[in-house]
């Protein structure tokens, strides 16, 4: 039985061999991934088939069958909306620090209000420039 | 419940993240495990934080948060222009650099 | 920097004209800077400077020299600081000269036959359309061979090893469209850098051991014993190591007759009087060191023996004359590095054999490519013959480097050779018979290549009347202009007279006492002076009967025996009946001859190719690896980063 | 899978501490703002930058960003060299010791910012191909009729100064980060911006492509194993201050699993980016596919950053545990060294054995770094500063090979380039032969300091082994020297452009300091032994 929970909090033995459990679970992990990872890799070109379909390398696999593609243009999905996207992602994610500054408000005083206008002027200098070159346009 | 399995299962999650990078073929997907990978240190690192009772360690997962959608939309769009080149997500379809 | 000295020397700060060593490196270094750089608009004049800066390099040198002369003996060691090169806390090195006797001795050879050859070189490169440019690397090599002998310190010595190895490799490859030329180049290179991992290995072992690499510390610090013989014997070898690759030495050898790609000046320069001697400066410089260590002297002397052999039976079986002489070089070589390796009672002696040699070699090389001139730039031996009356001024030049070369009484190489075959014998016991005999058989076959090389080329039958030169052009052999023949005839007075002024009185090694320590005088030895000179005499005449028997009597195939050596020809033709002499000497010899030609051409070259083919083929393998996926290479770094976890936390927890 | 069932169900609770309230107050950290100005400067400028993308009419933009960020660099370096003199002997501390300015960093700095400056101006080079290096408009399509059309045009994507100026923010900052979590923020703040610059090249776009996605999933897969490391030494430490990191290594009751792992996972991390063996697959993919003027700035910049943490990580965070991770680091300098000089012999494409050559280099420059001694500090940043220069001039000559169809990198089109070109191949041999250490170059210098150092701090076998590694990769710098001097030129073969006065310039001085630092190294290398990491 390993203690896992030594891994936490153990005396401060230096390399007595009762440490060796400690690491073990780790380790082991690891090879287990490891040899996982390698065994896939080198046995599925050996004995899969190599068939590529549009459904393997579908973006999500799973749901319903993507409609055909045109040839031109952005396939099924078209490429504004993959940019509004991403944008919409970071934006919003960069907006995330505004909740531990609101918490916390009131105890960092002027100077946080100013560092939090400053990162949101750094956040309107890509919005900016995301408009001027027209990554907001739908078209 | 102990805090012990949620450092487990964020170790799970990393090599599961991984190994998926190496196993799956689809750059998205690759790149899903990559962020899988990023998840699961956010939960290493509010465990942690729980365990050292400080806080620095959730807010180190803001950090890690915002980091990853940048990456997310760099590596988005690296990834369509390349896709719209060769019509393939398939990371095993470029390889002309090689050797 | 300045007497910190102690122990047998002493050196003083650099003062007068010797303080101004600088100006000899300097201006062949500027000559060179200005040709390479200069480009086109130097066409017309470059020539004419490449040689004024070697020139006035040679000047300089013999007032430095009249200058040490003037000094007393403890004055003559002299250190010039220059600057600080490297300094950082624990590592001190200083960019310096040593102007002793033994530099200074390098600075004349190297300007003075530089000069001559530099002359030399304007007739010979007369139809070259970028003789600048030869100039220039002429000069690269002149300012770093001076780097290489003034340096103060292993690292500067380092600094001019590759430097001249740099200048050696762009003038062997200086015949582009040749793609043998090409070859050479890089084969040199190859072997040279072997050597010079050897070297490298020495200077960070002295300075690990000792935190210096100037030579006054470590040459100290040896005297008070701070090296353990393990080390000093670790250091000897690697030295030894740097000097194989430099000079050709065995297992090295094989790059310096192939280096005689380049053209002809470049091989008497270079490969014959200069450059190909800096293993033999390097021993006879840290000669501190191996006096500490006779262990590491012993395989000196035996690297030095075997050389000398293997150059001397492979001398016999080559057709091509620069060949013959290339490996006559190393066989001489072999000599110098013989006598270094014999310790105190040697080191002088390989450095007047080194002088000597360089006269007369240097005067050889340019006789034959004299002759090469006058034959359209044919090597190849039995398409000569005769040519003594075409050319007189060449031939009675080569014949004095020939005599020379062979030891002929009272000429330079008879001073220098003789006076190390009887340091060898003087080693007592085998050693003295083994390395001792290995001189004496040595000189048997010097004069019996030797000879055969005069007669296939000078005399005999005009086989090139009824030849044609490769691009059909007929052969109208001539003398060459003066600007060729006058530094060929210095050089033939050279080969006539500098030993007898070096050795009589010990004029030479007197004047190196400073940095070589006296010449402890021969003893134990088993013969007498006069007996072993009279030997050494009786078996070159053998040598040149032998020659004369087997090539000169007959008249010279043309075309080689095919896939058969020379001497198997001539033993079937000459020695027909003569079953006993056959089975006695011819067959032996012919075997010798055969397996050392096979071993150098496929055993050396081999384990060198061998090497190079494991690295070359390796990496083509290993090259697949990267395969071009991304997936592939995500695994190598994960495997990476497995190994890395686990030996960490398994040297942790171990 | 029992392992996991056993790990799972064998775990105790722990006794787990509540976290404590929030402080009332939370006082603002000093800041030193002469120490963090050219930070500063870099990283507005580049905001700058942005807002000229978004306001300027595109025919201004080249000129307008070349003039800003040169400019931004120029004050950067006047701060810097201004803020030298007034700089504690220790070096400064600040941002709530996020950051550390000290003797070193200052070195790196300086490097970074004068690099910095010949990587713009090679890329801002629109002489050797009309329009310069880089794409028109990235959104097009390779291999259509607008691609094709806009191959001709005379125009580029201008944003590269701003991401080069954002990188090389992100590179100041990684090698002053002292602590775990500014260096990550810092390792993206310059990856981001060169994933995307690789992929924006005028020719061979496929290529250009291949390379970005190839350097941006393994830049993020080596980035997820730093933060994993960072985690766990946070776990172990209670803090990722690099001090904090060393103080808990010698008492705390946390296994030193996670240190260990920790530290491993992070070093990972830190390696990729050195491009050390068995970390370096991207390289060569990465080299050949960029853009020439990217590649020079990744080879010279991202190196000099990556050491600068690798160094600082080892030394400030882990040099108290130094026994036990150095023999590992031994391994992988062997490994690295090995792998560069063995596989470089076989390469057939310029940038690709320059790469595999960056590999080697990247063995014998962390031979240094686990010196950990004043001698090896100074050793490894004066083998980063003339690293620095070579590689940005080798890959600015290789820029100005071409043929018809671009950059002519392919190693048998540089047959009798000396025939055609002797100044460019006296310049390019020149460079080979500082990578391959020969004396009179900065590569030797740099190569015997490392040496010395190592040697001093008991570690000859090592040095036995890069000597080894270093002639052996004599060979392929050899290789080419023969190519252009010993060959034949090819009937069809590369032209070599006139580049403008600029990068005739920068070229020039990238080869005056290489033959500089080897004739009088003494100027820098006082300067890099003048002080050591500031300890807090």
């Amino acid at each position: 039985m390993y203690e896992t929970a030594t891994i936490l909090a153990q005396p401060p033995a230096p390399g007595g061999p009762g440490d060796l459990k400690s690491y073990l679970p780790l380790i082991l992990l690891f090879v287990l991934a490891g040899a996982f990872a390698v065994f896939s890799v080198v046995v599925a070109p050996l004995v899969g088939p190599r068939r590529y379909n549009k459904a393997k390398l579908d973006g999500y696999e799973c749901g319903i069958e993507p409609s055909p593609q045109p040839v031109v243009g952005g396939g099924r999905v078209p490429v504004a909306y993959y940019l509004t996207a991403m944008l919409f992602i970071l934006f919003d994610i960069e907006m995330v620090f505004l909740y531990p500054f609101a918490v916390t408000a009131d105890a960092l005083g002027v100077f946080g209000l100013v560092e939090i206008f400053l990162f949101i002027a750094t956040v309107g200098f890509a919005y900016a420039y995301v408009w001027r070159r027209g990554g907001l346009d739908w078209s | 419940m102990t805090p012990t399995y949620y450092l487990l299962l964020s170790a799970l999650l990393f090599t599961i993240g991984a190994v998926g990078v190496l196993v799956r073929r689809n750059a998205i997907v690759v790149f899903m495990c990559i962020e899988l990978m990023l998840n699961a240190v956010n939960l290493t690192l509010v465990t942690f934080a729980r365990i050292n009772g400080s806080l620095s360690g959730q807010v180190m997962a803001f950090f890690v948060m915002v980091v990853a959608a940048a990456e997310v939309v760099v590596g988005l769009a690296i990834i369509m222009s390349i896709f719209r080149t060769r019509r393939s997500a398939s990371v095993d379809d470029s390889n002309l650099l090689k050797y | 920097m300045m007497n910190l000295s102690e122990g047998a020397e002493s050196v003083v700060a650099a003062s007068g004209s010797l303080g101004g060593a600088w100006l000899v490196v300097l201006l062949p270094a500027i000559g060179a800077l200005v040709l390479l750089a200069g480009g086109k608009r130097t066409n017309a004049w470059g020539h004419l400077l490449g040689c004024a800066t070697v020139i006035a390099a040679f000047v300089y040198g013999v007032v430095m020299f009249f200058a040490s002369t003037g000094l007393d003996a403890g004055q003559r060691v002299q250190n010039l600081h220059i600057y600080d090169w490297i300094p950082v806390n624990a590592l001190q090195v200083d960019f310096g000269f040593r102007v002793d006797p033994l530099s200074l001795t390098f600075v004349l050879l190297i300007t003075g036959v530089g000069s001559l050859i530099h002359i030399y070189s304007i007739g010979y490169m007369a139809e070259d359309r970028d003789r600048r440019r030869f100039f220039g690397y002429l000069n690269l090599f002149v300012a770093s061979m001076l780097v290489l002998v003034l340096g103060n310190s292993f690292v500067t010595l380092y600094l001019g090893w590759e430097g001249v190895g740099l200048a050696s490799y762009l003038l062997i490859g200086w015949y582009q469209d040749r793609p043998s030329a090409a070859t050479a180049a890089k084969k040199a290179f190859l072997m040279n850098r072997v050597g010079d991992v050897g070297l490298a290995l020495a200077i960070f072992i002295l300075f690990q051991q000792l935190g210096t690499t100037q030579y006054t510390e470590v040459f100290a610090a040896v005297g008070d014993g701070r090296l353990s013989s393990g080390t000093l014997l670790a250091v000897t070898i690697l030295l030894l190591l740097g000097a194989c690759g430099k000079s050709g030495q065995f297992p090295l050898q094989a790059w310096l007759p192939d280096a005689m790609e380049g053209p002809t000046p470049v091989s008497a320069l270079i490969h014959a009087a200069t450059m190909v001697t800096a293993g033999v400066y390097l021993i006879a410089r840290s000669n501190p060191i191996y006096s500490a260590s006779p262990d590491g002297r012993l395989i000196v002397v035996i690297i030095g023996a075997i050389t000398l052999l293997i150059g001397c039976v492979i001398g016999c079986a080559y057709d091509d004359i620069k060949k013959v002489l290339a490996y006559s070089t190393v066989s001489q070589i072999g000599y110098m590095i013989l006598a270094v390796g014999l310790g105190p009672i040697g080191y002088g002696l390989g450095i007047l054999h080194l002088l000597t040699h360089g006269f007369f070699k240097a005067g050889l090389f340019l006789g034959a490519g004299s002759v090469m001139h006058a034959m359209n730039d044919e090597v190849d031996m039995r398409k000569f013959g005769g040519l003594w009356k075409k050319m007189r001024i060449t031939f009675a030049t080569f014949t004095c480097g020939y005599l020379a070369l062979i030891g002929f009484p009272l000429l330079s190489g008879y001073w220098s050779k003789d006076a190390i075959i009887e340091a060898a014998f003087s080693q007592g016991g085998w050693r003295g018979w083994v390395f001792g005999g290995a001189a004496m058989l040595g000189v048997a076959l010097t004069a019996f290549y030797m000879t055969r090389l005069m007669f296939m080329t000078f005399f005999g039958e005009k086989r090139w009347e009824k030849l044609k030169s490769t691009d059909g052009r007929e052969f109208h052999p001539h003398e060459a202009p003066a600007v060729m023949t006058i530094p060929m005839i210095i050089l033939a007075v050279g080969s006539l007279g500098a030993g007898a002024y070096l050795a009589i009185n010990h004029t030479l090694v007197d004047w190196l006492s400073p940095t070589l320590g006296e010449l402890s005088e021969a003893h134990d030895s088993p013969f007498s002076t006069p007996v072993l000179t009279t030997i050494s005499i009786a078996l070159m005449v053998i040598g040149v009967g032998l020659a004369w028997l087997l090539v000169g009597r007959k008249p010279v195939p043309v075309e080689k025996p095919e896939r058969v050596s020379f001497p198997v020809r001539a033993a079937r033709r000459d020695l027909y009946g003569n079953a006993l002499n056959e089975v006695l000497v011819a067959r032996p010899g012919t075997w010798l001859t055969r397996f050392l030609v096979f071993l150098d051409n496929r055993g050396v070259d081999g384990a060198v190719n061998g090497i190079a083919a494991v690295f070359g083929g390796g990496s083509g393998r290993l090259r697949r690896l990267q395969t071009g996926f991304v997936r592939s290479y995500a695994l190598t770094m994960l495997a990476g980063s497995i190994l890395v976890l686990a030996a960490l936390l398994m040297v942790r927890f171990s | 899978m029992s392992v996991l069932a056993t790990l799972v169900t064998a775990a105790q609770p722990v006794p787990v501490p509540a976290p404590p309230a929030p402080a009332a107050t939370i006082t603002q950290p000093p800041i030193s703002y002469p120490a963090i100005m050219p930070i500063l400067i870099i990283l507005g400028a580049a905001c700058v930058g942005v807002l000229f993308e978004a306001f300027l009419p595109r025919h201004n933009r080249i000129a307008a960003q070349l003039v800003l960020s040169v400019l931004a660099i120029l004050v950067a370096g006047w701060r810097l060299l201004s803020y030298a003199d007034e700089m504690p002997e220790t070096g400064t501390i600040t941002l709530g010791r996020a950051l550390a300015v000290d003797k070193p960093t200052l070195v790196l700095w300086a490097t970074l910012l004068v690099l910095t400056i010949g990587a713009l101006i090679l890329m801002a080079d629109r002489t050797v191909e009309r329009g310069g290096y880089f794409v028109a408009d990235a959104a097009v399509r390779p291999g259509t009729v607008q691609d094709r059309a806009q191959a001709g045009r005379g125009e580029m994507q201008t944003e590269v100064f701003p991401l080069a100026l954002f990188a090389l923010g992100g590179m100041m900052v990684f090698c002053a980060a002292n602590d775990l979590l500014t260096m990550f923020i810092a390792l993206e703040v310059l990856s981001l911006p060169l994933y995307l610059m690789c992929g924006l090249a005028r020719r061979r776009r496929l290529l250009s492509q291949e390379a970005a996605v190839k350097y941006f999933l393994l830049g993020a897969f080596a980035s997820a194993f730093f933060l994993y490391g960072l985690a766990l030494l946070y776990g172990y430490a209670g803090s990722v201050q690099l001090s904090d990191i060393a103080n808990a290594a010698a008492g705390t009751n946390r296994s030193e699993t996670l240190l260990f792992g920790g530290l491993g996972l992070l070093v990972v991390g830190l390696l990729f980016k050195g491009s050390v063996g068995p970390f370096h697959t991207w390289t060569p993919d990465v080299y050949q596919g960029a853009p020439t003027p990217v590649t020079a700035f990744m080879g010279a910049c991202t190196k000099i950053a990556a050491f600068g943490g690798i160094l600082r990580v080892l030394s400030v965070g882990f040099g108290t545990t130094s026994w036990e991770w150095r023999g590992v680091l031994w391994g992988v300098a062997i490994a690295s060294m090995v792998i560069g000089a063995v596989l470089g012999l076989t390469q057939t494409d310029v940038k690709r054995m320059v790469a595999y050559s960056s590999v080697a280099h990247a063995g014998f420059l962390l031979i240094g770094a686990i010196v950990l001694k004043p001698a090896g500090l100074s050793a490894t940043l004066f083998y980063l500063v003339t690293y620095g220069f070579t590689t940005l001039a080798t890959f600015g000559v290789i820029g100005l090979v071409r043929n018809a169809d671009g950059e002519a990198t392919h190693l048998s089109q540089w047959a009798g380039l000396a025939k055609r070109s002797p100044l460019v191949a006296g310049t390019m041999a020149f460079l080979l032969l500082a990578l391959a250490g020969i004396p009179l170059t900065s590569g030797f210098v740099g190569k015997f300091v490392v040496f010395q150092a190592a040697l001093s701090d008991g570690m000859a076998p090592l040095v036995v082994v890069a000597v080894l590694a270093s002639a052996v990769a004599a060979f392929f710098y050899l290789r080419v020297i023969v190519l252009m001097y010993f060959s034949q030129p090819a009937e069809d073969g590369p032209t070599v452009t006139i580049p403008n006065l600029w990068t005739t310039g920068v070229l020039t001085v990238c080869v005056l300091v290489t033959l500089f630092l080897g004739i009088a190294p003494s100027l820098v290398l006082d300067w890099t032994s003048s002080g050591v990491f500031a300890l807090q």
